[in-house]
């Protein structure tokens, strides 16, 4: 089958469809459209499904992509050539990440017609959420970093628009402000890096910024005393930054919380913020050339940490999951920094398909309590077993156990991690990324089972919580006395299913920690691994570029023998594969070993209560998790009251109070002092002197000159006549 | 001047043979020949006008249905006479503080105004007593003699009935002769000339030719004419000046005998004379239907019947108008003439001047049933 | 014949009407007989073979002017009227005294013995013409030089009433008091 | 009979007349009388001499203009002494003395 | 052909016309017949549109006649590229100005007499190719302005009508002169007033001698030219008028002011002191360059002090002429064209929220975001105003630059015109973005979000006229943005054609 306009643009067009129908008739139709929206996510999903099959299953060649551009506008003029391109670009990681982003919101878009259900935003949150998913699919297929900036911000604004959906809340409006605000920081800096790649190599296709990169247009370009590729890849990971919530910009993701569990489950969880690591991935070889790795591992470490420690805290059910998706994005971050790039990648993918399942349990444990502060829930576990099963798995998977997915590539990251910081031989400081990566990992399975004692375990302390007695107590919360036993529901209950069963490791890789360690489950399970490397930018060089509707060179090929040894980077063979594999080896045990001790922890804490919980155990340090480390106070109340606004009213009060005031008006007052200086001139001495003294003369003459100006009108004929007719006889005609 | 009654009669045989008779004297003939014109015409005109009174008052009785007069003679018919006879011999009197000379002035000036205006009436293609280059110009300006012998006549009397109607005459004259001349001013765009030669020439043949139908905005100034006439001879419903109900008979409240005679004469024959103007002017006057060729006495006389026949149909619309419409008020008069009437005859003048660039002097049938 | 019979009435009417009015000490008379006077005026236009601009003497005057004035004397008291200040001026009453005609008679002599020493020189530049009785249509030509040659005067006229209409109209409306 | 001399002299009768009727009486609406007569005597001559010596029709011209103009100052001439009038409730022509009221 | 065109410029006036003929208790005839004039006129721009040849760079529809032919001034309008787009963008804006100023209730009259002689008087400058025609024009268009500012303005009315005149007077005086300049410079011939004439560097050796010293004549009269455009702009310094102006003029005259009339500067510059004068504009685009920076970075920041909506707006215009001046001092193919489409799409979205404002306006009779005392003027709109939500969402991302919409093409293309030539300030400039994203979203939840404040109980939503004249702000702002080629292509050859002029100096 041809890859066409018609088989490709469906992937992207039919939520869009799906979108404008219901923004203009949502209210007209039955459900307000959100069977609409559910049926043209799958059907965006049948056509990724088909290309993912193309690409996996060995149609083509493993290196195989494909690129097709349109021209989008044309400024060209005479010889002048300048015009702006458009198109896709799909490989084998955006075959994958096509059909993880449509599988994934077609579940949430099904859950969500359960869930939104007689919502008084039900109609609204569906016009978005289609939206919202055809701009990640067209940030998927982009081929350039122009059109994937675009979708970027429409995913931006979606993100926006479900935070604040309910309008009503203050809460709301102050938390979609500060997600856009937040992302939009990293999100001029992305566009900052792309204008500076576009204007030295004329274009910002990836593949032509790889072309440029092989043949080293880069070299010697420097922007503000930095050299250009440092410039360029800073800014665009200041982006991915922004929009994955890396820290010092994470500030957002935990207040995006206020949107519906569902549009959290999609956006802040699984697809948006993943985005961010997907761009970092694309421009890996920048990164690389701006030799900005390091950077990215760092930050990447900090927040998964940080984040890792904050979730330790947190009471709100969704407050641990947003935390813990920081920290897993970190994890993804630190992936790309160590040059771990296909496990990078995969840890993208599984923890999509986890952490969506995560927020959509926790939705449902939501949507069936109303309740989402963990200390007033508990024993859930009889109630909602599918949620129950569904959100074990989830959290086995994060927490790093093995046979899980979890493990399989937050581990390879954890073991790149590890030669990174301890074996690589570069600047010793960098083993701080291990060491907060392995910190983190433990916290993870920590708070992660944290969360599941606490909401599922234990004894039902809906009971205490009403025991208080207000008997005028909101009607929603009397659901804790008698929450019905969960059935199965294919709305609510199959999407859960089906994602908890992708959190299984086999689906991934065939060896359990995914390094060809330990071999459970076949070689032929490695597809992942060989089909996703590092972009070898020497290949772009001189690649013919294709129109829409050109047929495409396929090369049928079997898939190469897995190559089960390491992963580092794009640099070519490396001498230490040795050094790197056996520090893979240790980065699984200690990985193993941490997660069941954070397990064991947990369990001693909460479900023994052998331990008292933590936040006795510190109380300062505690404070200080829960107020986030102060980052929100000191961007808000520092910064923006203090600083930005201030500065604004100091120049709105310039603008009008002293330039315009005085430099503006205040001429109005010089010209007063001219008007009086020439008034006083013009009275005295030109009229005074001048005028009226020329009239004291004439009143002189007046004197003499009132006898005949009798005022008898009669007199003046006589005059007049008389002074013709003396004319007349004098002259003598 | 183009024509008078001594040139179109010098172009028949009977005109030599007249000549000899006064021993080639053309003065004295055309002198005597004038005389008669004259007298003839302003016989005639005074039984119109006579008989104008008689027909009023049938037409009126006809309309509420009564009898009217129909002891004199048969029919009634005798009965202006009977009129003129009785105010010939009524006291002539005179209020003791009226302005003697004014008051003997002013229906003689009316007298003058109306008889003056008979002089281009034309009657007939060759019945003119002369036929003037500024004709019709000629017949306004001197029937607005009438306006200041209205005037004169309420002044002189020394009555308020008699001051008020004179008033309100003079300034209904002044105000309606605008609109009226404009909507001839527009007729007289169209002929191309002033004189009833020149205007009646134009209208020859069908009465698809004449002037009413040349264009829309000549259809509109007869009506304004018509309207303006009316008031212009001081007719129902613009007959404030002489109001019985409100002035008791205006400016001649004080008149009697043949003084007042005078007036009714005069207002009856310029009623004619406006109605013959009208017929001339916008309904082909005295044209035949059709064109001979020839012209020789007996059709001329044919012509005045036309016209006669015309001019009566119109006076006939003027009467039932009196009897059909109540009278306006003094407001109502003025907004009409000058916030109605005044401006639309200005639109029409310049329609008609449009209408002439545009269509290249082609009128509607012109343009419907094609150039001839 | 008719020519002269009508040059001889109407220089008749004219000069007699003309003193009329200026003898007559009744303003209303006056006009009356300043009427006459632009009647023979304009039969004297016809004479000359002023056709238009008789017809438009009549038109203007007699459906005009006079009868603005036979107005304005009527709106100002008529005939009986006395100046209210006739003694404290003391010199002349409003149709005027013996002094006053005096003066006026004066100053018309000197105008007539002034104008007869030009007269005199027109007589003899240029002698007397003897016309027939034709007398050409003027108004097409009027017409043309209208619009033509005198275009601006014309226009500028025309502007002029226009001025006159709204210069009177504002200045005789009745305004409220205070 | 009618010669140009006859016409020059009819205008100067009237002229003359025009001009004594102005200086002798004192009643506004008396003087513009005489401001007619003068005009007319202007206009009469215009005519004449256009009949008898130039022998085109400006001379007509220039009357019809004398007598728009008589017209428009007979207009404003008289609506001024209505207003006066309406003021000093006398047409006295010294009584105009001020120039405001 | 060209008849269009004139049809075009004299339209309005005959509207004008009738409307003065038209007695004045006719409102709704007033009304209709500027509506009909108003759209009547739009057509036609449509109708020009299609028949514009996007292949040239000439002017088309040319009109040459002559006016003053002593000094050799003519009638002399035509368009290319980048006046067809304000032309369309100005019938299209009276239109639905009209249509605002449907419950306009003071002296209807004179109101859609003014409007409509604005709207001819725009179009004047906008067509003008003659210098002396030019300029008349420019200078007609301040009357109705001030008067619509000055009659139907806000309380502070008369001091921003005079205030705007004569900053704006002031500007056009030096304007004045360097017309009267180049009349001499060009030996007073034949094409002494006409603008393309003098186009194309025909001045770059010419001194000139002021008060005894040599001046270059281009360097110097440039000067004279950007003040007179850079106050209508408002470029930085000369910027002050515009917040008055706008926060005291009636919502029609705010729409037109920032919609149509800011562009009449950088017009101007495109087609008047860069042509003309294009060595001095190439060794000045760094001035300019800074000054549109500082524009954009201080109207942002003024912005978001502001409690007044319409203050705010206002100074977002100033920061979005400033990328307009940022797009032109690159004089690169993208940022000349994004300059003008920047100007074009700025039109559109600032004109949605002041016609927003407007409409709010009507129901709460004040602006105040948060009001002197320090209660809230707004609050919860988006709850009791869905529809009104939704337009002012689609208003506001527009202005901000959302991608998809039309603000943001513009804004990336004048950022890679600007790269190339001034990268430092590139770097600077993007922070006028994250501001300008600050401010709007700030406003927008200080309004829109949160319980439903009691003032605002009991408005309406948009009514069906006020959404009907929204309609086509919405879809010039959504189908832009997704595809500019109907715009680029209009003026790409236009602008091509300058920016190979300034590429030789």
């Amino acid at each position: 089958m041809e890859y066409t306009v018609g088989n490709i643009a469906p992937i992207f067009l039919s939520p869009v469809i799906a979108f404008v129908i219901n923004a203009f008739f949502g209210r007209k139709l039955p459900r307000q459209g959100d069977w609409l929206a559910t049926l043209s996510i799958f059907i965006s999903f049948i056509f990724s499904a088909r290309i993912f099959g193309d690409f996996v299953f060995g149609t083509f060649a493993t290196d195989f992509f494909i690129h097709k551009t349109f021209t989008w506008f044309d400024l060209s003029h005479g010889a002048n050539i300048w015009k702006v391109d458009m198109g896709i670009y799909i490989d084998n990681m955006a075959a994958i990440m096509l059909l993880m982003v449509s599988g994934v919101a077609f579940l949430i878009h099904l859950f969500s017609t359960w869930y939104m259900d007689h919502d008084e935003k039900h109609g609204r949150f569906f016009v978005f959420l289609p939206l919202f998913t055809s701009a990640m699919l067209g940030l998927v297929l982009s081929d350039n970093l122009f059109s994937l900036f675009i979708f970027w911000e429409i995913m931006g604004f979606c993100s926006y628009s479900l935070i604040g959906i309910y309008n009503k809340k203050e809460a709301a409006g102050d938390a979609s402000l500060k997600a856009f605000m937040t992302t939009r920081v990293g999100d001029v800096f992305l566009l900052l890096g792309m204008v500076a790649i576009w204007m030295v190599i004329g274009s910002v296709a990836y593949v032509d910024i790889y072309a440029a990169i092989a043949e080293g247009k880069f070299a010697g370009q420097t922007v503000i005393g930095i050299s250009l590729a440092t410039f360029a890849g800073l800014c665009i990971f200041l982006g991915g930054m922004g929009k994955s919530a890396q820290f010092p910009l994470h500030v957002w993701l935990p207040d995006a919380m206020m949107g519906p569990t569902p549009g959290s489950a999609l956006i802040h969880a699984a697809t948006m913020v993943a985005a961010g690591v997907y761009l970092s991935l694309r421009m890996y070889p920048l990164m690389v050339l701006g030799d900005l790795t390091w950077f990215i591992a760092v930050i990447g470490a900090i927040t998964a940490f940080g984040a890792a420690t904050i979730a330790l805290v947190q009471t709100d059910i969704k407050a641990v999951l947003a935390f813990s998706t920081i920290s897993q994005l970190g994890y993804m971050m630190i992936g790309v920094g160590v040059g771990s790039y296909n496990a990078a990648f995969m840890h993208l993918i599984t923890h999509a398909i986890f952490k969506a399942c995560l927020f959509l349990s926790a939705g449902s444990v939501i949507h069936s309590v109303h309740e989402q502060e963990m200390p007033k829930l508990g024993g859930l576990r009889k109630y909602l077993p599918y949620t129950h099963f569904a959100m074990m798995c989830c959290t086995l998977a994060i927490a790093g156990i093995p046979f899980f997915s979890g493990f399989v590539s937050k581990d390879r990251i954890l073991g790149d991690a590890l030669y990174f910081g301890f074996i690589a031989g570069q600047n010793p400081l960098l083993a701080i990324v291990p060491i907060l990566g392995f910190a983190g990992a433990g916290l993870t399975a920590f708070y992660m089972f944290r969360m599941m004692f606490l909401t599922f375990y234990g004894e039902n302390r809906m009971g205490h919580h009403d025991s208080h007695g207000d008997e005028h107590a909101h009607g929603d919360h009397h659901h804790g006395h008698d929450i019905h036993h969960e059935h199965l529901d294919a709305r609510s209950n199959v999407p859960l299913l089906i994602l908890s069963v992708f959190t299984l490791g086999v689906w991934f890789a065939g060896s359990l920690t995914g390094q060809g360690i330990v071999k459970v489950f076949g070689e032929k399970t490695e597809w992942f691994k060989i089909l996703v490397e590092a972009p070898k930018v020497e290949r772009f060089v001189k690649h013919p570029r294709e129109a829409f509707g050109s047929t495409d060179s396929r090369v049928k090929a079997e898939l190469p023998k897995a190559k089960y040894d390491h992963q580092s980077g794009y640099a070519g063979p490396n001498p230490d594969d040795h050094k790197i594999h056996s520090a893979h080896v240790v980065g699984a045990w200690m990985s193993i070993v941490i997660a069941f001790l954070g397990v064991f922890i947990a369990f001693l804490m909460y479900i023994k209560k052998s331990i008292k919980p933590l936040a006795s155990m510190f109380p300062g340090y505690t404070e200080t998790l829960k107020n986030k480390y102060y980052f929100d106070n000191l961007y808000v109340d520092v910064i923006i009251k203090k600083g930005l606004l201030g500065l604004n009213r100091f120049l709105s009060w310039f603008d009008m109070g002293i330039f315009d005031r005085f430099a503006v008006d205040g001429w109005a007052a010089v010209n007063r002092v001219l008007f009086k200086a020439s008034k006083w001139f013009d009275n005295v001495v030109v009229d005074a002197i001048g005028v009226d003294g020329t009239g004291v003369a004439v009143n002189l003459f007046n004197l003499v000159l009132r006898i005949v100006q009798s005022g008898k009108i009669q007199f003046y004929f006589i005059m007049l006549i008389v002074v013709l007719a003396s004319y007349i006889w004098t002259v003598n005609i | 001047m183009n024509q008078t009654l001594v040139s179109y009669l010098s172009q028949y045989e009977f005109y030599d043979v007249l000549l000899a008779v006064f021993g080639k004297n053309e003065g004295l003939l055309a002198f005597t020949i004038y005389l008669l014109a004259a007298l003839a015409i302003v016989g005639l005109c005074a039984t119109i006008g006579g008989l104008g009174t008689y027909a009023e008052r049938k037409i009126s009785a006809d309309l509420q249905q009564r009898m009217g007069p129909n002891r004199v003679g048969p029919y009634g018919l005798l009965q202006f006479l009977a009129d003129g006879v009785k105010m010939m011999t009524k006291e002539d009197i005179m209020p003791f503080t009226a302005d003697k000379f004014l008051f003997y002035l002013a229906p003689m000036l009316a007298l003058i105004g109306v008889f003056a205006t008979l002089a281009v009436l034309p009657w007939s293609s060759g019945f003119m007593m002369a036929d003037l280059n500024v004709g019709v110009f000629y017949l306004i300006a001197i029937s607005s003699l009438v306006g200041v012998s209205v005037f004169l006549g309420g002044y002189a009397s020394n009555s308020k009935w008699s001051m008020l109607g004179g008033m309100r005459g003079a300034s209904q004259i002044i105000s309606y002769e605008i609109p009226v001349t404009i909507s001839i001013l527009a007729i007289t765009l169209l002929s191309g000339g002033m004189s009833f030669g020149t205007i009646l020439s134009h209208q020859q043949g069908t009465p698809v030719n004449w002037f009413i139908f040349h264009n829309p905005f000549a259809f509109v100034a007869f009506f304004v004419y018509a309207i303006g006439a009316l008031a212009e001879t001081n007719r129902a419903p613009f007959d404030l000046p002489e109001a019985e109900s409100e002035l008791v008979s205006g400016y001649h409240t004080e008149y009697t005998g043949m003084r007042f005679g005078f007036f009714a004469l005069a207002e009856y024959i310029e009623v004619f004379v406006v109605c013959g103007v009208g017929a001339a002017l916008f309904l082909g006057g005295g044209n035949l239907p059709f064109n001979l060729d020839i012209d020789i006495i007996p059709l001329q006389f044919a012509q005045v019947v036309i016209f006669m026949t015309k001019a009566l149909l119109l006076y006939y619309v003027v009467i039932w108008v009196r009897w059909t419409l109540p009278r306006l008020r003094v407001d109502q008069l003025m907004s009409i003439c000058w916030k109605y009437l005044t401006p639309i005859a200005i639109v029409n003048l310049m329609g008609c001047a449009i209408w002439l660039v545009v269509f290249n002097g082609k009128s509607m049938a012109d343009l419907i049933f094609g150039s001839h | 014949m008719f020519v002269q019979l009508l040059f001889a009435l109407s220089a008749l009417l004219t000069v007699g009407c003309a003193i009329a009015v200026a003898v007559t000490k009744n303003i209303m008379h006056s006009c009356i007989f300043l009427l006459g006077s632009l009647l023979g005026i304009a039969g004297l236009y016809a004479t000359l073979g002023a056709d238009f601009v008789a017809v438009t003497q009549i038109m203007v005057y007699v459906g005009g002017v006079v009868i603005l004035m036979l107005f304005a004397v009527m709106l100002t008291g008529g005939k009986d009227f006395v100046s209210r200040a006739q003694n404290l001026l003391g010199l002349a009453p409003a149709m005027g005294n013996k002094w006053t005609y005096a003066i006026g008679l004066l100053v018309g002599l000197v105008v007539l013995l002034t104008n007869v020493k030009l007269i005199m020189n027109i007589s003899k530049a240029y002698p007397a013409k003897v016309f027939g009785n034709d007398f050409p249509s003027t108004v097409n030509q009027i017409g043309h030089l209208l619009i033509k040659e005198h275009v601006l005067a014309f226009e500028l006229s025309s502007v002029l009433l226009l001025g006159a209409l709204v210069g009177a109209a504002i200045i005789a409306r009745p305004r409220k008091q205070g | 009979m009618m010669s140009l001399v006859s016409y020059l002299i009819i205008s100067l009768i009237l002229f003359i007349v025009g001009l004594v009727v102005m200086i002798a009486r004192k009643n506004i609406i008396a003087i513009l009388l005489g401001i007619e007569l003068i005009l007319n005597a202007a206009a009469l001559n215009f005519v004449a001499y256009s009949r008898y010596v130039t022998n085109n029709l400006d001379g007509h011209v220039f009357s019809l203009f004398i007598i728009v103009i008589a017209a428009a100052e007979s207009a404003i001439g008289l609506a001024i002494v209505i207003r006066f009038f309406q003021i000093k409730e006398t047409i006295h022509v010294d009584e105009a003395t001020q120039l405001r009221n | 052909m060209n008849g269009i065109l004139n049809w075009i410029l004299w339209l309005p006036i005959i509207g004008m016309v009738g409307i003065i003929l038209t007695p004045k208790a006719k409102e709704n005839v007033i009304r209709m017949m500027t509506l009909v004039t108003t759209s009547i006129t739009l057509i036609l721009s449509i109708l020009l549109y299609l028949k514009f040849d996007t292949s040239t760079a000439d002017m088309q529809f040319v009109t040459k006649l002559p006016w003053i032919s002593q000094f050799h001034i003519n009638y002399f309008i035509g368009i290319d590229g980048i006046t067809m787009l304000m032309t369309f963008l100005n019938a299209l804006l009276f239109f639905i100005c009209t249509l605002s100023s449907w419950t306009v209730t003071k002296n209807i009259k004179a109101y859609f007499a003014l409007l409509l002689m604005l709207q001819s008087t725009v179009f004047g400058v906008f067509f003008s190719l003659d210098f002396f025609l030019f300029y008349v024009y420019w200078e007609v268009m301040l009357l109705p302005m001030f008067f619509l500012i000055g009659i139907w303005g806000g309380e502070n009315r008369e001091y921003a009508a005079i205030k705007f005149f004569l900053y704006t007077f002031f500007g056009s005086i030096f304007m004045l002169v360097g017309i009267i300049a180049l009349y001499y410079a060009s030996g007073k011939g034949v094409d002494s007033f006409n603008i393309l004439a003098h186009q194309g560097g025909k001045f770059t050796e010419l001194q000139v001698n002021v008060f005894g010293k040599s001046f270059s004549f281009e360097h110097l009269f440039f000067w004279f030219m950007f003040l007179g455009f850079a106050i209508k702009v408002p470029v930085f310094p000369f910027h002050t008028w515009l917040p008055h102006a706008h926060v005291q003029a009636p919502t029609a005259v705010s729409v037109i002011l920032a919609g149509v009339l800011l562009k009449m500067g950088t017009y101007g510059f495109l087609r008047i002191a860069f042509p003309i004068f294009p060595q001095a504009a190439v060794e000045y685009s760094t001035i300019i360059a800074v000054l549109g920076l500082i524009s954009v970075i201080y109207g942002a920041f003024c912005a978001m002090a502001q409690d007044d909506v319409k203050k705010l707006i206002a100074y977002s215009s100033v920061s979005h002429m400033g990328f307009v001046m940022l797009g032109l001092s690159a004089m690169t193919t993208q940022g000349m064209n994004g300059a003008v489409l920047q100007m074009f799409n700025h039109g559109t979205s600032t004109a949605m929220m002041f016609l927003l404002i407007g409409i709010l306006y009507e129901r709460s009779h004040h602006r105040w975001i948060v009001k002197p005392d320090g209660s809230k003027g707004y609050g919860g709109l988006s709850t009791k105003l869905p529809k009104y939500t939704t337009v002012f969402i689609i208003g506001m991302f527009a202005s901000l630059g959302l991608p998809g919409l039309s603000g943001f093409i513009s804004e990336a293309l004048i950022f890679l015109g600007i790269y190339e030539k001034f990268t430092t300030i590139t770097v600077i400039a993007v922070v006028g973005l994250l501001i300008g994203a600050a401010y709007l979203l700030w406003m927008f939840k200080r309004m829109f979000f949160g319980e439903v404040n009691p003032e605002t109980e009991d408005y309406e939503d948009m009514n069906a006229r006020e959404v009907f004249y929204m309609i086509p702000l919405c879809i010039c702002v959504i189908v832009f943005g997704i595809f500019p080629s109907p715009l680029l292509n209009v003026m790409k050859a236009s602008v091509g054609q300058l920016v190979d002029l300034l590429s030789k100096y």
